[in-house]
């Protein structure tokens, strides 16, 4: 009789995030293999963007990450411009950054909601979801749609805030911080969290940069690098924040960077709001998105997402069309080279909690 | 000849009645607890009367459609055995034996029936529930033989009366009642102990692969199996009652304070279940017993 | 930070760009990417970004490029280099990067590209079932391809 | 934050959560309760059916290719007539839409928008697509904003002479692009074609500015030259209704397409390089009487067409109006010799100095040739019988031109009134500041303008009318001329105007009526009327100019193809044209008459 | 009693059905990033009798969250397939109906219709929760009508929801 047996997580599975797909084998309940397939959410966009003008991509990039739509705009909005030579006004650097943070603390709560749920927690999920809404309503207000912003754009920032956005930011940034006890007291310092997640799913220092780790799983495991401090784009530079560490790199260290460091977005937002210029341009004059034409050149732009180093590697041919664009999406990485790795030895009931702790988003990995 | 028919007729539904308004009362309880307002009160009603009018087209074999069968059947046998509101309809010397080994059966027609399913989340799930029974079985074992002792009889109805006038069980044997308590959880499979289940883990377990009628069946056995662990907790550490209503608020106490915790835990691993139910209440539950004996 | 610089300028056979203080361009040849791979990860790039490719459908030529960078110094050194795009082999860098093994998986498929020495290149990865030529490729036309497989909606009606 | 808190654990705190059980929910309870939608909500669209000119470009920026043009007329009538716009309407399909707004951005007249409302399902897939308008009852969401916006609105600044130094001279005033700035002005370009029809020539606009701002100017001019002959003259003085209908208009300021002509041409030393195919020779002969714009276009389009072609000109110099009325500041001469002579290079034969009725008998015409065009132009001025204006120093504005520019007249006297308020009358006007600088350095001279119409309907294109205030002419608008004041030597001393009370009647007819009590004297000692020019037919015999049939507006009559009534003959430039009288018109026509006359000869009839 | 007639359990069922729709969670696209919100706190749509669930046996409704790439649409098929009558197909978005933003693309169908029945439309890119809810009503309306017959249709034209899979399937 065979010792192992196969079990398909996904593509319709609650336990995967996403549509996704993972064959694990199992040794009674312990996992010897675990194999990732994705593809599930291949919409071929680099192939895509080849296709149209670069303003015209703007409607597909947010797309690429659907829980964080901004990083991809932002990104591929900085490759242009680094290509173009723009500089951007410096109230849209700071816009930028708002909305930015406000993406990682949209995703953060989420994400919190979402590790909840992998551990039989749905109030959490219930609740950190509902909290979210919050953050996209406030985006509705300033670009008019909830999830596929659009905001970002090559030159600067599409519209200027409304006024008054920034009041309700600052509300919202109260309220959050208020439920923030709520959460840690229901789950981040709940002894079955603890109990839990210690210990599971270790990254060690020395195999997170081997693995070529980023964000989070990288902070957890005490290598603080950060592309916002390392090679700041938007405002971050006249911001005043810190990278957050721990040394343990285990599942319980990750969800810990990623609660400090939505209080550290939270802050970071306050901060801005009060840097930024409270009147000027929020876009640079762009040619004729019909006919404009970026020099010819390549390009690697990255921002810091909620899951680590997410980049744009831009070429363009001297046309109106980019001539290829390749997108690095950290659960790239983060899937093939570290999740298979991590989830051998793990128990089956520790795979979908995994999978949510190192954050694997499956259309980065599709696009 | 007549009354005990109609108590053979009624007992079960009363029971449903019971266990399916404790399930009406928790998802609104639980919305609540999570902000929202849930659904209407009687949702669980549309949900089951919705399953069985279900078109059912797809069968995996005799045994797999014989094992919501078998659990209800089971359910309502063991609702025979405790007592309701003053009277039960099997009464005898060691009926609270029997009672445990009835109140397998339920499960094991689930594990019948899931495992003809070929589907490895079932039978994980299977593995899952009879692992996790296990474990709570043997302080349920403990805490039920240290009832009996105090008592000197394995007569639930005699048990109950002996906790007439207040003199529960709870307040003379505490530690009993605490373990006794920890044991329903793990019985109903509420948080932390919905590991036979687990969305996230075996995409629902036992019942990946029930739809329609039989889904619809599994969860009138679920109602049950609510009434049965929850009344023969009341019975055993609360005293029973003489009357329906004040044994509906008992029952709807203990409900209440396991929902309570249902919402705030995350769930065990399976091994870590077992771990926990050997460890510390198996521990307290023989701190008891030996209470009971040195006594 | 300039000792790390100046350590590139000295790989063999490369031509260096250096674009922006940060990031260095390292162009080289198809035989000496895995050795300067492997010098540029002895000097501290620990870090593989991203690996893919770029069509030169114009020259003949796919462009690979490695985006690497270096926690120490903050730099991003990215590796171009060139293959043949009627015979284009590469070899694997999965024993340098461990990430570069799924990056060169899906440019194999997307692109045709062999990768000597990654044994999972050549099995579906991202598409099943493909049958046309690799979908990345410049001369893969999706418009054409979509229109072939599928069916577009045309709705006449004024119906709202 | 402080991670020994979390460390611990705790299995009392979670129960704290339990006080949400006693406290009301969040819950946004949807249908029965609403939540504000944003004023920016990017929703379905809403279109406004009569502002929209169905240019397109919604559907070329949109990047799901989910808008079509269709034709409204189904859902709801529309003025298919309108000034500048298709008679298409944007349709959206949302099985398609990304609701990314794009089509909003760049919508020209900010017709499109989109509204709060995004709630609609339907079970009927086909049911998803629509136009979009404004009956739909939607309220507006995200709207266009004029200052971040795609699109660039700004045009490029032409760079001119300053009023004093260009005073000084004939010299070209419009110094034209550089190359950098035609790219720039070139890019703006949407290439929605609207312009096209604004035209009277339909000249490939859009591909024409492609190509500049592609850096090929050879095939600019070469699409130029498909329906424009004189691409170069047309870059200087055309009246450019292209601009005034191009999209830019709603929201900023058009683009220079008339400068961004000549920047194209100006690049070429000749068109040689154009390479101009010609069919192969049919041995037909065309005869054209008149040298102007629209018989050198029609020479040019027989000529390539395979036609032998042969144009008559009773000047010294071929061009017509562009060759004796322009001033020389906004057409210098080697232009126009190089554009004729790219005719010339054609194989087009210009016979000068021939007067047809003198020295070639137009029946003779008729016998030799196989088809005769003819576009003589309005070459003589009118005049309005005013009192006194037999005088010497009253006279035609057409003549003084002519003998500004060809003859190479320098005098002037110090205090010239002009009368009239059209181009020419600018024209005039500006050249008597110019001439009035070269005599006097302007010191104690003046020009003054005199016209019926107020500054509201003066026919002068702002342009000119700005201009020439800048060089100092003096207005007197609404104000008709009554008779001409002589001093007591037969000088002239000045005119009497009075009030104008209205210059056109209830039925918007030119009928102008005047307040004969308010009258006054604009001082002056020459006097140049600008109100017009008018044919003469004299050459044409006595019967055969019976059979000519004429417009009302005693315009010559001619079909589609521009034929007279008289077959064999075909007849264009201004006696046809009754619209403004423009170079571009009579190239026009030229081209549409070429194109008669080639059907005429191959028996197409 | 009585006996009830055919129409009058039909209507009966319907009306339970209306009541208590179970939704696969199955997150085929983009357009499940609206569904959170909408099944938890803020819009909690479980006060229609909505709710998510796990496999293909238990549900009643699956939700094509925008566009389906061939891949997925196998697996999309499995799981129709699977689900026990009634069921209700709801096409989010878009991508569903026409492609959507990805209507170049060489992995996403096209046209939903053509490879599964589906019963409703939702127009958005993606639908906010208030139009899902509205969706979910309007399905609920055409359960009770009747109209919503998506399962019967597929089988009645199988052999043309068939062909146009293996097409694309190959």
């Amino acid at each position: 009789m065979n010792k192992s047996y196969e079990l398909f997580i996904g593509p319709n599975h609650p336990g995967i995030p996403g549509n996704f797909s993972l064959k694990i084998e199992l040794e009674g309940d312990t996992v010897v293999s675990a194999k990732g397939d994705p593809g599930y959410l291949h919409r071929a966009f680099e192939k895509a963007m080849e296709g149209r003008y670069y303003i015209q991509n703007l409607a597909l990039i947010p797309r690429i990450c659907v829980p964080e739509p901004d990083i991809n705009e932002a990104a591929y909005a900085m490759a242009v411009e680094d290509l173009m030579g723009v500089e951007i006004p410096e109230r849209a650097k700071y816009i930028r950054t708002i909305v930015l943070e406000l993406a990682r603390v949209a995703n953060y709560t989420m994400w919190l909601g979402g590790l909840a749920g992998t551990l039989g927690l749905y109030t959490l999920a219930q609740w950190s979801i509902g909290d979210r809404d919050y953050a996209l309503d406030l985006f509705s207000d300033i670009c008019g749609a909830r999830v596929y912003h659009m905001y970002i754009w090559p030159g600067g920032v599409r519209r200027d805030l409304t006024p008054g956005w920034e009041d309700s930011v600052l509300s919202y940034i109260r309220y959050l911080k208020n439920r923030l006890i709520d959460y840690d007291n229901i789950f981040l310092k709940n002894v079955m969290f603890k109990y839990r997640t210690k210990g599971i799913a270790v990254v060690t220092k020395e195999q997170a940069i081997e693995w070529g780790a980023t964000g989070p799983i990288l902070k957890a495991a005490g290598v603080a690098q950060d592309v916002r401090k390392d090679d700041p784009y938007a405002a971050y530079e006249y911001l005043d924040f810190e990278i957050p560490t721990l040394t343990d790199g285990d599942s319980w260290s990750r969800a810990m960077i990623r609660r400090w460091e939505l209080e550290n977005s939270l802050n970071m937002i306050e901060q801005a709001i009060k840097k930024m210029p409270k009147k000027g341009p929020v876009c640079a004059k762009m040619p004729n998105p019909l006919k404009g034409y970026v020099p010819e050149g390549e390009t690697y732009a990255k921002v810091e997402s909620a899951r680590g180093e997410h980049g744009f590697y831009m070429v363009s041919d001297g046309t109106g069309k980019p001539y290829r664009v390749a997108v690095r999406g950290a659960s790239h990485t983060h899937m093939f080279t570290i999740a298979e790795k991590v989830l051998v030895g793990q128990r089956l009931a520790d795979v979908s909690h995994t999978l949510v702790s190192l954050d694997i988003c499956p259309p980065e990995i599709d696009r | 000849m007549v009354k005990m028919i109609l108590i053979a007729i009624g007992a079960p539904l009363v029971a449903f009645a019971i266990g399916l308004s404790f399930m009406m009362i928790k998802r609104k309880i639980v919305a609540r607890i999570q902000r929202r307002y849930g659904p209407t009160i009687i949702q669980p009603i549309y949900d089951v009367l919705k399953l069985l009018v279900k078109e059912d087209n797809i069968s995996h074999g005799v045994i797999f459609s014989l094992g919501p069968i078998i659990a209800i059947a089971g359910s309502i046998l063991a609702v025979f055995f405790i007592p309701m509101a003053g009277f039960s309809m099997l009464t005898g010397s060691g009926d609270l034996i029997a009672l445990l080994y009835i109140m397998a059966i339920g499960s094991l027609g689930m594990a019948l029936g899931a495992g003809d399913s070929a589907n490895p989340n079932a039978s994980i799930g299977i593995s899952r529930a009879l692992t996790l029974m296990f474990g709570y079985d043997l302080p349920l074992v403990i805490i039920v033989i240290s009832v009996a002792l105090q008592y000197h009889t394995t007569n639930l109805s005699d048990i109950v009366a002996a906790q007439a006038n207040g003199n529960w069980t709870l307040w003379t044997l505490p530690l009993s009642a605490i373990v006794g308590f920890v044991v329903t959880y793990g019985a109903l499979g509420e948080h932390p102990f919905d590991i036979v289940t687990a969305p996230h883990e075996v995409a629902t377990g036992p019942m990946v692969e029930y739809g329609g009628k039989h889904l619809g069946f599994l969860m009138i056995s679920h109602a049950f199996h609510i009434y049965i662990e929850i009344a023969l907790f009341v019975d055993l550490f609360l005293g029973g009652a003489s009357n329906i209503l004040i044994f509906y608020l008992k029952m709807f106490a203990v409900f209440f304070i396991m929902i309570m915790f249902d919402e705030v835990l995350p769930r065990f691993k399976i091994d870590d279940a077992v771990r926990f139910y050997w460890k510390w209440p198996t521990v307290v539950a023989l701190i008891s017993l030996i209470i009971v004996l040195v006594k | 930070m300039m000792g790390v610089v100046d350590k590139i300028k000295e790989l063999d056979g490369a031509k260096i760009t250096i674009q922006r203080e940060n990031r260095i361009f390292v162009d080289v040849d198809k035989d000496r990417v895995i050795g300067t791979l492997y010098s540029l990860k002895l000097m501290g790039f620990h870090q593989l970004s991203v690996q893919n490719v770029v069509d030169r459908i114009k020259d003949g030529k796919f462009e690979i490029f490695y985006v690497l960078y270096s926690h120490e110094y903050k730099i991003n050194v990215i590796v171009r280099t060139w293959v043949d795009r009627d015979n284009p082999v590469i070899e694997t860098a999965d024993k340098i990067y461990p990430s570069a093994h799924t990056w060169e998986r899906e440019i194999s498929e997307m692109f045709g590209i062999k990768v000597e020495g990654n044994e999972d290149c050549g099995k579906p990865f991202i598409l099943e079932n493909w049958k046309d030529i690799p979908p990345m490729r410049k001369d893969f036309d999706s418009v054409k391809y979509s229109s072939e497989h599928f069916v577009f909606r045309h709705s006449e009606g004024e119906n709202e | 934050m402080n991670i020994k808190e979390y460390e611990k654990g705790s299995f009392l705190k979670p129960l704290a959560s339990v006080k949400y059980l006693f406290k009301k929910p969040h819950t946004v309870r949807y249908p029965q309760e609403e939540k504000p939608v944003a004023d920016r909500y990017r929703g379905l669209h809403i279109n406004d059916l009569d502002k929209c000119i169905g240019c397109g470009n919604c559907r070329d920026i949109c990047p799901c290719a989910a808008i079509s043009m269709e034709d409204p007329s189904n859902v709801r009538p529309i003025d298919i007539n309108k000034k500048g716009a298709n008679p298409v309407r944007p349709k959206v399909d949302y099985g398609r839409c990304s609701f990314c707004a794009l089509c909003v951005e760049m919508c020209p007249t900010g017709s499109l928008k989109m509204s709060k409302d995004l709630i609609y399902t339907s079970p009927d897939a086909d049911a998803f697509a629509w136009i979009p308008r404004e009956e739909q009852g939607r309220e507006p969401g995200f709207v266009q904003d004029n200052e971040i916006t795609p699109l660039m609105l700004e045009a490029e600044e032409m760079e001119e002479l300053e009023p004093d130094v260009r005073k000084k001279s004939f010299e070209e005033m419009i110094l034209g692009f550089s190359e950098e700035q035609a790219r720039r002005e070139a890019m703006r370009c949407l290439g929605c074609g609207i312009c096209m029809q604004g035209c009277p020539a339909h000249m490939k606009i859009p591909e024409y500015i492609q190509a500049i701002f592609d850096g090929d100017n050879e095939k600019s001019v070469k699409y130029m030259l498909e329906d424009n002959v004189l691409p170069g003259i047309c870059g200087r003085i055309c009246t450019h209704r292209c601009q005034d209908d191009c999209v830019y208009q709603y929201r900023g300021d058009p683009i220079h397409i008339m400068w961004l002509k000549r920047f194209a041409t100006d690049q070429l030393e000749d068109y040689k390089s154009v390479n101009i195919e010609k069919m192969p020779s049919t041995g037909k002969r065309v005869a054209v009487i008149g040298g102007g714009p629209s018989g050198l276009s029609a020479a040019y389009h027989l000529t390539t067409m395979g036609h032998s072609v042969t144009i008559y000109e009773q000047r010294s110099r071929a061009g017509g109006a562009l060759a004796t009325g322009i001033p020389l500041y906004r057409l210098p001469i080697y232009e126009l010799d190089k554009e004729i002579g790219n005719i010339e290079s054609m194989g087009v034969e210009i016979k000068l100095n021939t007067k047809i009725g003198e020295d070639v008998k137009f029946e003779d015409l008729l016998n030799e040739y196989d088809a005769v065009y003819l576009a003589i132009g309005l070459s003589y001025g009118r005049s309005i019988n005013l009192k006194g204006e037999e005088h010497p120093n009253v006279v035609q504005a057409i003549d003084f031109l002519r003998q500004v520019k060809i003859e190479g007249r320098r005098d002037i006297t110090k205090h010239v009134i002009v009368i009239g308020g059209g181009n020419v009358a600018m024209d005039v006007a500006r050249t008597v500041a110019r001439l009035q600088e070269i005599n006097y350095g302007s010191k104690d001279t003046t020009v003054e303008t005199v016209s019926l119409e107020d500054w509201d309907i003066m026919p002068a294109s702002q342009e000119e009318i700005d201009g020439a205030l800048e060089e100092g002419v003096i207005f007197n608008p609404a104000w008709g001329p009554n008779q001409v004041i002589l001093d007591e030597n037969g000088n002239i001393k000045g005119l009497e105007v009075k009030k104008v009370k209205h210059v056109f009647d209830e039925n918007h007819r030119f009928n102008p009526a005047f307040y004969e009590d308010q009258k006054k004297i604009i001082y002056g000692d020459y006097i140049v009327e600008s109100v017009g020019q008018m044919y003469n037919f004299s050459f044409i015999p006595e019967e055969m100019l019976n059979k000519l049939e004429f417009t009302p507006r005693r315009k010559v009559w001619v079909d589609e193809y521009g034929e007279t009534s008289i077959p064999g003959v075909f007849a264009g430039g201004d006696i046809v044209e009754t619209s403004r009288g423009d170079a571009i018109s009579a190239i026009a026509n030229g081209h549409r008459a070429a194109i008669g006359i080639d059907r005429y000869l191959h028996g197409k009839k | 009693m009585e006996r009830m007639t055919e129409e009058q359990v039909k209507t009966i069922a319907n009306m339970l059905r209306k009541r208590s729709l179970w939704m696969i969670h199955y997150c085929t696209g983009c357009g499940a990033m609206e569904l959170p919100p909408t099944m938890t706190s803020r819009y909690d749509m479980e006060r229609f009798g909505l709710a998510p669930y796990v496999t293909s046996r238990q549900a009643d409704i699956l939700l094509i969250t925008g566009y389906l790439n061939v891949k997925t649409l196998r697996r999309v098929i499995t799981v129709y397939e699977q689900m026990l009558d009634p069921k209700y197909v709801i096409g989010f978005g878009s991508c569903a109906l026409n492609g959507g933003v990805y209507w170049d693309s060489y992995a996403v169908i096209k046209q939903l219709d053509r490879y599964i029945p589906a019963d409703l439309y939702i127009a958005g890119c993606m639908p906010r929760p208030e139009a899902i809810i509205s969706a979910f009503r309007h399905l609920m309306e055409l359960i009770d009508s009747g109209k919503a017959d998506g399962y019967k249709r597929y089988k009645r034209n199988l052999a043309y929801y068939k062909e146009n899979q293996r097409k694309v399937l190959g």
